[in-house]
Parts: structure tokens; C-alpha cells; sequence
């Protein structure tokens, strides 16, 4: 996926100004920025919720078709159980009800939620709804992934969990995806390149990652020195 | 046509009729008796209201046949042209000022007393304001018409009470306060006031009206009313104590206080024939004080059946 | 359980000393007319309830209420819907239902008496006064619908029928139900209120009307009770309803769950 | 600016076409009586602006619905701070503005017509049927204040003046003008229909019943038009009060601003 | 301050049982732990707003009076402007209005809403309206400060310049303080001392660290050892 020259502004408020960035088919961007620096905005972009004011952003092969959209708030239906809001997402892609079922239980299983699927949204915790806006988004078959500060109110166990069963997922079929974060470490633990906001022309800071994503560790130098230069980045931004 | 429709039908034409819960509804309720049964033909149906207000609006909208009214009411309807004509005059005026404490003795010791009158526009209302208008008296000046309390019912428990000194009234309540407080005496007879400045004997307070539409459609049952009405009055009045039961059984008022009161009702049975006179006497005293008071202009030969 | 029952016994000893105030008050009054005692108001009540056009009475009251109340509710969806959907029709309605609502119920009644028979007067006048309420709740719910809820359905690639039935639906019953509550309630008052100056031959307003003028003030309260109750019994109903569909959502909720967890 | 203009558009147009609806109506029906056409009740509206009595018909309607709506305000917002502080109180209360709640007015209305003058009906009634608004409102604010924000104002050493000037305040303010915007309009209505079973020598309902039942459609409708004309002016200047309310606040909350920055 | 065996329960959920810990008279410690284990209930009986249902809440001499408390979410007066919110809460220890003025300009300033006091909390960002609470809680004189995870919500620029600034004015006049926080990073490069709640009868861990605040640095070897141990525990927990 590639944006092309895009600008977008809201009223006097230029987010971006013949921005370009291209994400490589099949890898995952992370983008870390302070907040209002547009992260929001490149993923409605992308998802095409926002049509640029100028510029393009192009599909490559294979990115065509679905999106799923980790949005920056949950948006569950209240009404609905935690499993049917898994499940409602399906329907297109898995006509059969059972397989539609199988596929939404194993999401839900894998966010630890299997215990609650007969919970609304309102009698969850906030780090459990939304553990299944992550289940929703992961279930939901697409050739593209946005993730908005996907992990953002859960806690640090959960965390590193929720992490680790991503990058398993992913690596099951590598799509597309642009993965936003508050959180440099995080940043550079799953991003094969890493793209810092903070200037409506151009990135901040972009760099690729060429350690494997499984061999990575937190301890690793190379890695703590990109995340020193990210914190930088950001409180320079 | 319309009599050929009549022929046609077996089933019997039933006339929707109102009365008030009050004197008007008195002298019908003979009417009432076998169901309502006049004879095979027709069926009276008697609906009591509280207020002409309810009545009004349903001669309008053609769910009445027939009505007992105030006199005014039946002209200001005419004028607004609603299709009804007067059948008959059925009550004269039985109107009293009554004063409960002695504090004054006859009609020339009105003047600067507040006196009690019921609701606004009534008969009573508009007999008063005629009679101060013809003595050249102001309301309000000379003496002050009070209608802070509507209910006729109401006064005279006031009156009973000794809370108001002077009021205005009609029967029945006139003999319910003179039974019940013996201090209370009534101070002016509104008919006697009325005959000396309209050289008219007494004044038709009640009329009874058909709608125009049920009179041409149904001659023969409308006679058959008329003439069940008029037996209705005479029956009444020579049995009081049997028509006070039948007036409580069909919810005009309770026999106690009914049943005295009637020899005093001046109930009458007039045909418009006979009546038309008087009546258009009255209307002409009535458009002297206050046009609007019978709807602008008095009513022609029209009105009447 | 313990705070519970001394909330009820306040509540019951408040009751019981509004009673007490009452006959007192109707003691020192002394006035059958003015305000009667407890004892008397009781037997009319009894007196009432067991008189045979009892039941014809606040039968064609509860008829004339609830028939109105469906035609409004069915009728202001309706329309409500369109306008939540058409901000053109929703400014065109407008000047209707500004006036509509600043209207005083008992104009309309006066106009309706001389428009309508007198049947039909309590039937037209709750439509005009209850209409706007369930309309404007209705519109208000496309407003208050969340856009971003909407943004997921399409997303996520919900069909149009799952979109209705998931996302529109539900969003909008929150507002049904608190304008159906409300025009309940306002159904009855404007029902009784049109009786009252129009008295048909059976129902409750007239008959409270009737009872005034014959200064039977005893049966002026048994019928105000016999008001109080229907207004009470309506609002438990609905509240029972919505209890219910709440309860009937929560089992087909549960059958849509992969097997009986 | 130009969206404003096409919504002033649709909405003056379609009350233009209520307008000629009417008319239509008016010359089909071709009865002065059932629905009498534009003119005449123009003229109409003209006959009464001008006659004498009218500057005391309006203003004495007028007066009793402020009267009562002052009354009901100071009062129940004094209860209502009783009830909110006490839950005895409230619990006591209850039974009575439950009942309040669910009486007809118009059982309110001819009782009143029995017990007091016909002047003091409306007032009364408006009183009856505005009071338990009001008050549930002012015991809802205590309800809804947030106990979190007390817990702060204690640990951050407020004075009981600051708490009550800067937090109690401020917290019962929106209760305070939702319910006194709902009591004023309520208050039109229940005074008008008062006055419309009571007839007072002065005043717009009375005016109105003695309209309909002289059969003056026209002034029916020219007195109803009066009416929503006062609830509109009244909503007006409701409004116009909070929303200057409002700015005086600003302005104050600005002169405790460190110099004039 | 000290913590006595002190127990309290919400229902069956027993969050601490004959629970102790101490902190030292005006030192820092910092709290971490899983959300739901207590930290803001721990904060609550330290404030005296929530008693315990067993043992005691032990103030030092010097720590009588009143405390400072930074609540988990701003509440601030809604209906106050920024500048009132700080400066009502001066009002017992600043009698003379200008000197009240003063020192609410001055911790304003240092939040950096200076530019913002005549703004209603309905008009500020989550971020600004933590930073009045904030500038509320320094202002305020007491002789304990209470911090329930104070620098949450904020962006990571300005997150590390309030750090900055917290210290200078604590060491300006050292209080008594616990300072709850999500974020281990920040916990070991804040508190004298840094306690792992997730137990309810004592502290998961719980040490003592003696680098001097001003020479701390994130880069450094044994604060990032003394953070990988935190996020052990948490993980743990
Ligand atoms: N619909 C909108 N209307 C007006 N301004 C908007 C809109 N959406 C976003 N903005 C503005 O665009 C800028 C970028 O917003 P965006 O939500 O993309 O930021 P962000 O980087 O996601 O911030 P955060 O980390 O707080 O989520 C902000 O200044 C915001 O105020
Ligand atoms: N007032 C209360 N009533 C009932 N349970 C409560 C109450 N306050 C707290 N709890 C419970 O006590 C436990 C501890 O809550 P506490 O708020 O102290 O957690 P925390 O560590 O601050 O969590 P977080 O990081 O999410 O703020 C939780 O399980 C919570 O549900
Ligand atoms: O019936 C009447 O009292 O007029
Ligand atoms: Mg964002
Ligand atoms: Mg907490």
C-alpha cells in the first residue's frame, strides 16, 4: 500500500501536506507520533473512511477487498454478546454457521474471553471489550490489518500476551498492516519498518527492522538503541 | 321521500335527546319510561348533561335530534347557522334574588350590595344585566354582580351556610335554601321585575328545539315527541313526589331536592305556535343589552316549527 | 432486606398520614360537598365499581386511551423513521410539530367537539397532543445514532439486513420505549380531559364531569381514584412489556451462542 | 450561511403550505362554523387585539401562570433540597407526589372548581400538576451530584462557602432550569385549561370556551393562536434569561481571572 | 507512613489482608501493579477516604495535615475555569488573594497551560485536563502527596518534561509521596523505593533503590535490570 503525495486538512489544520510513505505488501508498519499527528487519520485513509483532499493511496496486488479496523475505541454493539460481535463480522466470509461459530470461538479463545461470550459490552472492563474488538479484528478475514493503539488499556501481562499471539497469527498469513502505537517498544518489537509522525510533509523518522521478528528481544542492543532514537524522535516531534 | 323512507323501515326511529342536569330536564322524564318506547315507531334516547356547553356542539356535529335549551341559546345557534328549530317554549322564568341574613328585605335594598350570580352568560346572568340596564343601574357602580362562584349548586350551599348574603338563583336551588336556612328569604321575584319593564307576562327561560334535518326526515316521529313531551310536562307536574324518583333514577339531580321544587319550576308546555310571541318579545330585550347575547340579530320567523 | 422494610414502612406511614390528613381535614370542614370523608368516598367507590355501566365506562376509557396510544406509536414511528432519514422532511414536519406542542390541549379539544362526534373528540385530541411527543423521540434517535457504530457495520461487512437488525434497531428502541412511556402517560390525561368537557355517554371523564355539577363530590374522588389506578395498572403493564421483551431478547441472545454453554 | 438560507426556506415554506392547507380546508368544508378561512380569522385576531378587554384577558392569564410558575419554583426547589438532603424526607414525600403524578388534571381542575373562586382555580391546579415536576428534578440533581467532586473539594480544603458556591451549585443548575423550562410550559396549558372548565370573568381560556360555545370558531382559533403565542414568547424569553444567566457567569468567572490577560 | 496489617475487602473480593508496608518520611514509592489489585485503594486508605476494615494507616510525625491527592481522573469543577480550579484549592492556605493568584500562575505555567486559564474543562483534551489536576496537586500545600497514575493520558514528550518537573519540585521540598503508575520504566526512575501490588497479603516485590534521582538515567544497566524485574513480577502477578 502506498500513499501518494496525500494531503489532508481539517479547517486550518494541516494533519498532512503532500505526504508520501509506501508499506511494503505483506509487512507490518508500525507508526508511532505524538498524539494528533495524524496516526488516526492515515488509517481512515487507508481504510478509505476519509478520501484524501489531494494525492492517492494506492493498493497493491492482494490488498484488495476487506479491511479489518482495529478502531482506537472498541465500537461494540451494546446490544450484542460478546460472541455475536465477533460472530456478525463473519457472516460475509463464512455463509455456514458453524464454521462461522469455529472461527469466531477461536479468536475469542485466544483473547482469554471464552468464559464470556454471554456478556454484553457494558459488563466488561474496558481492557476486556476491548480484547474483543482485537478478537473481531483478528477473526475478520482481510487483505489488509489497521490496528489503532491496539493494546492500549490492557495491562502489561495481557500485553505481551496479546503480542505475542499477533505476531503467531500473522505469521499464519502475513498481510498488509499498519499497526499504531503510543508505544516505541512495541514499535519496534512487531513493526518490519518503523514510521515516526510529527511533520504534515513527511515522516519523522523511518527506518526497516532486519531482525527476524521471532528473534527479537526487548534486552537485544540493536533494538534498544532504535528505541532510544524513537523516544528522540517523539520528544522532538 | 323522506316519509317513503319511514314507511320503508320496520325498525323504530330512535331521537336522540338532551336535557341538563337541572329543571329543563325535569318535565321529560316521562319519556324516559318503557325504555324510552313512545309507541312502534319512535324511540327517545335521553342524554343528560352537565352544561348547554356539551349540548351546543353536539347539535352542530348531528348527533342530537332534539334538546332542551336555555331561550338565548336556541337564537345564537339559529344565527351561527345551525339548522334547529324551536318546538316549544318549556320552562317560564323562575328566577329569585335571595338574600340569607336579613340584611335586606326588598329589591330597592340591592343597591351597593355585592350579589352572587352564576356563571358567566347564564340565564341568570343575562336576566340581571337586563333588569340593571333597564333601571338605568351600572354593574360594578350601583351595585356588584359577582361570578367568582360558577356552580348555581355551589352558591347555595354557601348561601345555606350563611358564606354569601345575596345571589341570584333558579329553582330548584331557590326552594333548597329557603328549606334548609330559615333565615333566608327571597328578596325579589326576577319575573315580577321582568313584567314591569316588558309588559310581558313572565319570560320563556327553556325552550325545546329540533334540528331541521330530523324534523323534515321524520314528521310523524317528531309529532309523536312533541306530543309525548307535552304529556311528559303535565305528568310531572301533577305527580312531583313519582317524577322526583324518576329524575334521580335517570341522573338529574336527587329526588330530595327535586321533587319540592317542581310545583315552583314554571314547567309549561307552549307549541312555537303559540309562544313565538313571547319569545321574540324576549330576544328583542335580551338584543337591546347585548346583541352577541342571542348571536347578533334576532332571529325571523324561521326558528320556529 | 432490612433497609427495604424500613423504606416501605416510611412510605406506607406517609400514605397512612395523607389518609389521616384527609379525614381529619374533612372533619374539621364538616362538608359533604366540599370534601367528604374517608368512609363515604369508600362506599362510593364500592357503590360505583358494583354499578352495572361500571365496567362500560372504564371500558370505552381504556379503549379510547389505548387506541390512540397504538395509532400514535405506529403512526410516529412511521413518520419518525422517514424524518431521522430525511433531514428534508424532518425541517418540512417542523413548523407542524413546533405548533402542535405549544398548542394548549384544551383548544383542541374546543375545535375537535365542533369538527368530530363527540366519540371521537378524546381519540383525535390525544393523537394531536401525544403525536409530537413520540415523533420527536423518534427523530432524536437517528440523531443520537452512533456514526461510528455505523462505520464498523460497513467495515466489517455487515449485510443490510444484519445492519437493521443490530445496529438501527436496537439504537432506536431506547428512545421508542421512553416515548411510548411518555405518551402513555400523556394518552390517559388527554382521554380524561376531553371526556370531561365533552361527556360521551360512557367514560370516566364524563362521569367525573356529571358528578361535579351534582355537587357529588364523593363520587368526583372515587372516580379521581378510579383515574389514579388505570394510570398506575398502564404504567406496570408497560413496564411488565418491556420487561418481558427484555428477558425474550436475552434467551434468543443466548440461543445464538455456539452450543448450551 | 447558505445551508442556514435553504433550511429557512423548506421551513417557511412548509408553513406556508400548512397555511393554504387550511385555507383550502376552509373553502372546501365552506362552513364559518367548522373551519372558517384565513381572512376571517385574521380579522378576527384583529377584532380582539384591539377590543379593551383583551390587554386583561391576556395578562391576567399571563399573571397566573407566572404566579404559579414562581411558586411552584421557589417552593419545590426549597422541598426538593429537603428531599435531596434527607432520604426520609424524600421517602416520606413520595406517596404524595406519586399521586400527584398520576391524577388526571382535569380531576384536579373540578375538584378545585368546587373548593375555591374561579380565579384561584387555575392557580391551584397549575400549582398540583407543576409542583412534583419540579421537585423530582431538584432530588434528581441530588442524585446525579458527583460524589467523587465532594471528595475532592474535602481533601482540597474547601470552605463550606466555596463547596456550596462552586459545587453544590453549579451541580443542581441544569436540574434547576431543565425542570423550570418543563414547569413554565406545563403551566400554560394547565392554567388555559382551567380556565376554560372555570370561565373567569377574565382570561384567554374562558374566552376560548365562550368562543366555542357561541359557535365564533374563528375567535376559538384566534385565542388558541394567542395561546401558543404566549408559550412561544414564554419559551423565548426563558432562554433569552438562562443564556444571559450564562453570559453574566462568564463574565464573573473572567473578573477572577488574574489581571486582565 | 506506615501500613499495619491492614486488611479490607469489597464483598468476597478481598483486596488486601493484614497487608504492611512502610514508607520512609519524605521519600518517594512507587507503586506498580495489575489493574484491579488495589493500588487505588491503597491510595484511598493512605487519603483517609476509605477506612479499613481491619489495622491501621500510621502517619509519621510531619505528615499530619492536609494531603495532596491526584485522583485517577482529573475531577476538576466543571462548571470552574482552569485558573479557578487550582486557585479554589489554595483558599485555606493562601488567605491573600494575591498571593494565591501567584503560586496558581506558577504551577499553571508549569504545566504549561498558561495560555489556557480561562478555558472550561469541557474544552480541553483529556491530556490538558490531567495537567490541571496535576498542577492542582502540586499547588496545594500538604505534607503528603498521593499520585494515582498521574502522567497517564499525556504524550510522552510531555510525559517525561512533567517527570522532570515533578522532581525538581519535589526536591525543592521533599513530602511524603506515593506514586502509583502503569509504567515500570517510570516507577524505577522515580521512587526511593517501588512496590509490585498483586497479593493481597504483601507486596509481590518490593525494593530500594539508591542511585540518587538526578542521576538516573533509563539507559542505565541497573535501572533497566531493577525495570525487567518489575515487568517479571507484573508479568507474574
Ligand atoms: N473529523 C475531524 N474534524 C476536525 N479535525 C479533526 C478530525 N479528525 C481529526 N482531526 C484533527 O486532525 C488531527 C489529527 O488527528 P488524529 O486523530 O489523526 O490524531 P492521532 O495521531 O490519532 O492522535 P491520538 O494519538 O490522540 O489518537 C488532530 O489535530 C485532530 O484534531
Ligand atoms: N467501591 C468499591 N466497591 C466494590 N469493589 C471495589 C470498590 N472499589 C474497588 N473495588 C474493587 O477492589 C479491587 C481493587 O480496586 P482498585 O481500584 O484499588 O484497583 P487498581 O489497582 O487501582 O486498578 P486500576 O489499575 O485499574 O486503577 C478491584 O477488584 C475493584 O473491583
Ligand atoms: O337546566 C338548566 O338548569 O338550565
Ligand atoms: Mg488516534
Ligand atoms: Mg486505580
Amino acid at each position: 500500500m502506498r500513499f501518494v503525495e496525500v494531503s489532508k486538512r481539517f479547517g486550518d489544520n494541516i494533519v498532512f501536506d503532500q505526504f508520501s510513505l509506501a508499506i511494503q505488501p505483506k509487512t507490518i508498519m508500525a507508526v508511532v507520533g505524538p498524539s494528533g499527528m495524524g496516526k488516526t487519520t492515515l488509517l481512515q485513509m487507508a481504510s478509505g473512511l476519509l478520501v484524501p483532499d489531494s494525492g492517492a493511496v494506492v493498493k497493491e496486488e492482494g490488498e484488495s477487498g476487506s479491511v479489518s479496523y482495529l478502531f482506537q475505541e472498541p465500537r461494540l454493539l451494546p446490544q450484542g454478546t460478546v460472541f455475536s460481535n465477533v460472530e456478525l463480522s463473519l457472516h460475509k466470509a463464512f455463509p455456514d454457521k458453524k464454521e462461522r461459530t469455529d472461527v469466531a470461538m477461536h479468536y475469542l479463545n485466544l483473547v482469554g474471553l471464552h468464559d464470556f461470550i454471554a456478556y454484553y459490552p457494558r459488563q466488561l472492563s474496558g481492557g476486556m471489550r476491548q480484547r474483543v474488538a482485537i478478537a473481531r479484528s483478528f477473526a475478520h478475514p482481510s487483505a489488509v490489518i489497521l490496528m489503532d493503539e491496539p493494546f492500549q488499556s490492557l495491562d502489561i501481562k495481557l500485553r505481551y500476551n496479546l503480542l505475542d499471539s499477533f505476531v503467531s497469527l500473522w505469521n499464519e498469513s502475513p498481510r498488509t498492516t499498519i499497526f499504531v502505537t503510543h508505544d516505541p517498544k512495541e514499535a519496534v518489537l512487531v513493526g518490519d519498518s518503523v514510521c515516526c509522525l510529527g511533520n504534515p510533509k513527511e515522516p519523522n523518522l523511518l527506518f526497516k527492522i532486519h531482525i527476524p521478528r521471532e528473534a527479537r528481544n526487548i534486552s537485544d542492543s540493536e533494538l534498544l538503541g532504535l528505541e532510544s532514537k524513537l523516544v528522540k524522535a517523539l520528544v522532538e516531534a | 321521500q323522506p316519509m317513503y323512507e319511514e314507511r320503508l323501515s320496520n325498525e323504530p326511529v330512535k331521537a336522540n335527546i338532551a336535557v341538563m342536569a337541572g329543571p329543563t330536564g325535569f318535565s321529560s322524564v316521562a319519556l324516559s319510561f318503557n325504555d324510552g318506547k313512545i309507541n312502534d315507531s319512535v324511540v327517545a334516547e335521553i342524554s343528560v348533561y352537565p352544561s348547554p356547553n356539551e349540548v351546543i356542539a353536539r347539535l352542530a356535529n348531528g348527533e342530537l335530534d332534539f334538546a332542551c335549551l336555555p331561550t338565548n341559546v336556541a337564537a345564537n345557534m339559529y344565527n351561527k347557522g345551525v339548522k334547529v328549530k324551536i318546538a316549544a317554549v318549556v320552562g317560564n322564568g323562575m328566577l329569585s334574588v335571595i338574600c340569607s341574613d336579613g340584611s335586606v328585605t326588598d329589591y330597592t335594598g340591592l343597591l351597593g350590595k355585592t350579589i352572587n350570580v352564576p356563571d358567566v352568560g347564564s340565564t341568570p346572568d343575562q336576566l340581571s344585566k337586563l333588569l340593571l340596564m333597564k333601571a338605568g343601574l351600572e354593574n360594578g357602580k350601583d351595585l356588584v354582580l359577582d361570578y367568582s362562584v360558577a356552580s348555581p349548586a355551589q352558591i347555595s350551599q354557601m348561601l345555606i351556610a350563611g358564606k354569601i348574603s345575596l345571589a341570584v338563583m333558579p329553582q330548584p336551588f331557590v326552594s333548597m335554601v329557603l328549606a334548609k336556612n330559615p333565615k333566608a328569604k327571597i328578596v325579589a321575584d326576577i319575573q315580577d321585575l321582568y313584567a314591569q319593564v316588558s309588559g310581558m307576562e313572565n319570560y320563556p327561560m327553556s325552550v325545546f328545539v329540533v334540528t331541521d334535518k330530523f324534523a323534515q326526515n321524520h314528521p310523524v316521529a317528531t309529532q309523536s315527541v312533541l306530543e309525548a313531551y307535552k304529556a311528559s310536562v303535565a305528568w310531572v307536574n301533577a305527580n312531583p313526589a313519582e317524577a322526583g324518583q324518576a329524575i334521580e333514577k335517570i341522573g338529574i339531580m336527587k329526588a330530595a331536592l327535586a321533587a319540592p321544587a317542581i310545583p315552583y319550576c314554571n314547567l309549561v308546555y307552549v307549541p312555537a305556535k303559540e309562544a313565538k310571541a313571547q319569545v321574540q318579545a324576549f330576544f328583542a330585550s335580551l338584543y337591546a343589552f347585548s346583541p352577541a347575547s342571542i348571536g347578533g340579530s334576532i332571529p325571523s320567523d324561521a326558528l320556529y316549527l | 432486606m432490612k433497609v427495604r422494610t424500613k423504606r416501605n414502612l416510611v412510605v406506607f406511614g406517609s400514605s397512612l398520614l395523607l389518609i389521616v390528613i384527609w379525614q381529619l381535614g374533612a372533619m374539621v370542614l364538616d362538608s359533604q360537598i366540599l370534601l367528604p370523608q374517608v368512609g363515604p368516598v369508600g362506599k362510593a367507590l364500592v357503590a360505583l365499581a358494583s354499578s352495572s355501566p361500571f365496567a362500560l365506562h372504564v371500558g370505552l376509557t381504556v379503549s379510547r386511551a389505548l387506541e390512540s396510544f397504538f395509532i400514535i406509536v405506529i403512526s410516529a414511528t412511521f413518520l419518525g423513521i422517514l424524518a431521522g432519514g430525511s433531514p428534508f422532511f424532518s425541517l418540512f414536519v417542523k413548523p407542524l410539530i413546533v405548533v402542535l406542542k405549544a398548542v394548549p390541549v384544551m383548544s383542541i379539544i374546543l375545535l375537535a367537539f365542533i369538527w368530530f362526534s363527540s366519540g371521537t373528540v378524546p381519540l383525535f385530541s390525544a393523537f394531536l397532543m401525544g403525536f409530537p411527543v413520540m415523533f420527536v423521540q423518534i427523530e432524536q434517535a437517528f440523531l443520537h445514532m452512533d456514526k461510528n457504530l455505523e462505520q464498523m457495520c460497513d467495515l466489517y461487512d455487515f449485510s443490510t439486513s444484519l445492519k437493521i437488525r443490530h445496529y438501527v434497531i436496537p439504537s432506536l428502541v431506547p428512545f421508542f420505549i421512553t416515548g411510548a412511556r411518555t405518551t402513555l402517560s400523556m394518552v390517559w390525561k388527554v382521554v380524561i380531559a376531553a371526556e370531561v368537557l365533552t361527556v360521551p355517554r360512557y367514560g370516566v371523564g364524563g362521569q367525573m364531569h356529571l358528578a361535579q355539577v351534582q355537587l357529588d363530590t364523593e363520587f368526583v374522588l372515587s372516580w379521581t381514584l378510579v383515574a389514579i389506578l388505570l394510570t398506575a395498572l398502564g404504567d406496570l403493564a408497560f413496564d411488565g412489556l418491556v420487561a418481558l421483551a427484555g428477558k425474550l431478547k436475552k434467551q434468543l441472545d443466548k440461543r445464538r451462542l455456539p452450543c448450551d454453554l
